[in-house]
């Protein structure tokens, strides 16, 4: 349907009902779709506008308008949301409802506008609030939140580790290394490993001691003593060390070997 | 934790006046409000909560109108307490960023309100309410910023994902509860009649 | 200055008290830096540069130690000036932000390990036994956390480090001694059995 730039009225008598402020040249239309939400929202302001003063709306009337105001939209091409037409449905649905007969019977059923009232009182509270919500000060905008320098720098801790994750790792060692897989590794093993490492220690500080001085034979019990000697040997058959004696029964010295 | 487990670096604060230094310190630099649990780590959890909570009364107090710190207040929102900026003073540092993000749509404004009001929400009853569909960018952009989230999925088929509020989003409202808004009866306009 | 009469953009402060605590709530809330440019439009460019010279300065002086404003010094950047917590609080505001504790990769693990049980050991040994090369990387850390030293070298061509744990390794695994680590025949026993 074309539609005269120049008409004040469109549609006639149809348009003709429609609130005065309602009218728009239809070149604006689009525009002024633009500034609804959707269906609810366009009804809900032909409802308020015709109910400035007066509760009731009559349904015939607002269904005629709703339908002027989406004949309009179609005319103008507009891509017509499926929602508009689904509240055309709806309104068409409940106005013949209203005027078919109620059989006396099924006198109880419900009143088909209730639920139409329902959906437009809940949308037009959350629209309320929605405004409220946006008029709320807002950090970035009417709030400012202090937000200082400072030098980050984070504790850091270094990663702890348990004796569980420990021996784990050691078996996964010895899982993959089949030739480690019958070593039994025993506490006294561990110890004479242990003393290894520090009888090296010593003599890397010392350069060569006696024997003796290697054992602390006043406040070592005899395990541990014999553990020393035993780290003495290994260290010894691992050629990590040398053991010299210049003439039997004379002391024996040792150093870190370091023949070339 | 035990002090011995970190020998050297557990140093405490001597005083009460200290205390509250350390707190200013930490509240103005914050990126995000404190809560108690946080502010408690500053002092490696050997705080009352209620010393805390006087100290942070007496901080409020320090920086009131007409003292010499008043510039800022403390105010006390969803996650926590923060500084913020002396509503006076805020048009003047507006003049610094005067291209300021701009406010959302009414269409985001209203999906937001049903979140907010509706709690927790599908998409479809998003668009039950409004009588439109959803558009996807409201709700990502609403997601982005952290004003909702997902908190689960309605039992029904396709198990959609139902959306509520999140902290930020008070916070960002000022707000320490949802219960800080005005309930929705305030909305609710006069009776709607239909008369065939 | 009256908060009523907030709306109107134009409006100036009247005297320099305000125009610093303008200045402090703009440096208190900014997330950068603020050139004296950016500070200048604070109050609408009608301040001459020297005057707010001579504010940033006053406003400096305020926040000192032993003032009332003690936390926070204003200092100048390349960028402009901003306020930073002072060195003193920073540990506490670090315990806000700790890092997650890091874990040792498997190879680290495996490395210590092999130290650990076949000490004194040399990277060669380490390489023997893993199958693969030791990252550098993985000695220098467990070095420089004294969890490992040197304690000669095998006299072998190249003279290689022999690695070999520390007292510190025993005292942060809360060991008197290696002989106080499980020993691992269970494991052994186990192994075999699936050997066979």
């Amino acid at each position: 349907m074309i539609v005269p730039a120049s008409s004040a009225r469109i549609h006639g008598e149809t348009l003709a009902e429609l609130p005065q402020d309602l009218y728009i040249p239809p070149d604006a239309l689009e525009v002024y779709l633009e500034a609804f939400e959707g269906p609810l929202d366009l009804l809900l302001y032909l409802i308020r506008r015709n109910n400035l003063n007066i509760l009731d709306i009559p349904m015939a009337e607002l269904t005629q308008q709703y339908m002027a105001y989406v004949e309009n939209m179609r005319a103008q091409k507009l891509e017509l949301a499926a929602d508009y037409l689904l509240m055309s449905a709806m309104l068409i649905e409940i106005k013949s409802r209203m005027l078919l007969p109620k059989p006396a019977d099924i006198e109880q059923e419900e009143d088909p506008r209730a639920e139409l009232v329902r959906r437009l009182m809940e949308y037009e509270a959350i629209k309320l609030a929605a405004q409220r919500l946006d008029e709320m000060p807002q950090v970035g905008q009417e709030i400012m939140v202090a937000r200082v320098w400072y030098e980050q720098i984070a504790e850091t801790q270094p990663p702890q580790i348990s004796l569980e994750d420990l021996m784990a790792a050691w078996q996964a060692v010895l899982k993959r290394a089949s030739h480690f897989t019958h070593h039994k590794i025993s506490r006294e093993e561990l110890s004479v490993r242990e003393h290894m490492s520090q009888i090296l220690r010593t003599l890397k500080q010392h350069g060569m001691l006696e024997f003796s001085a290697l054992f602390d034979v006043a406040n070592d019990g005899l395990s541990k003593l014999v553990v020393c000697f035993l780290a003495i040997l290994e260290l010894a058959r691992e050629g990590l060390l040398l053991m010299t004696q210049q003439a039997a029964c004379s002391p024996i010295y040792l150093q870190i070997n370091q023949s070339e | 934790m035990d002090a011995s487990d970190q020998p050297s670096e557990k140093q405490q604060p001597e005083n009460t006046q200290v205390m509250k230094h350390i707190l200013e310190a930490a509240l103005l630099t914050a990126a995000e409000p404190l809560s108690l649990d946080d502010m408690l780590k500053l002092f490696d959890g050997r705080m009352e909560p209620a010393t805390l909570r006087m100290l942070l009364d007496e901080l409020k107090q320090e920086w009131q109108p007409q003292a010499a710190k008043t510039t800022m207040e403390l105010v006390q929102v969803a996650s926590g307490w923060r500084f913020q900026a002396r509503a006076e003073y805020v048009p003047y540092l507006a003049r610094l960023n005067p291209e300021r993000p701009q406010r959302y749509s009414r269409a985001a404004m209203e999906t937001l309100a049903i979140i907010v009001y509706r709690q927790p929400v599908t998409r479809g009853d998003i668009e039950q309410i409004r009588g439109v569909a959803v558009n996807p960018n409201i709700m990502r952009a609403l997601q982005e910023r952290n004003w909702i989230d997902i908190v689960g999925q309605r039992d029904v088929p396709g198990r959609p994902a139902l959306y509520a509020t999140t902290k930020t989003f008070l916070d960002d409202l000022n707000l320490k509860s949802l219960g800080d808004l005005p309930p929705m009866e305030t909305f609710t306009q006069q009776d709607i009649q239909l008369e065939l």
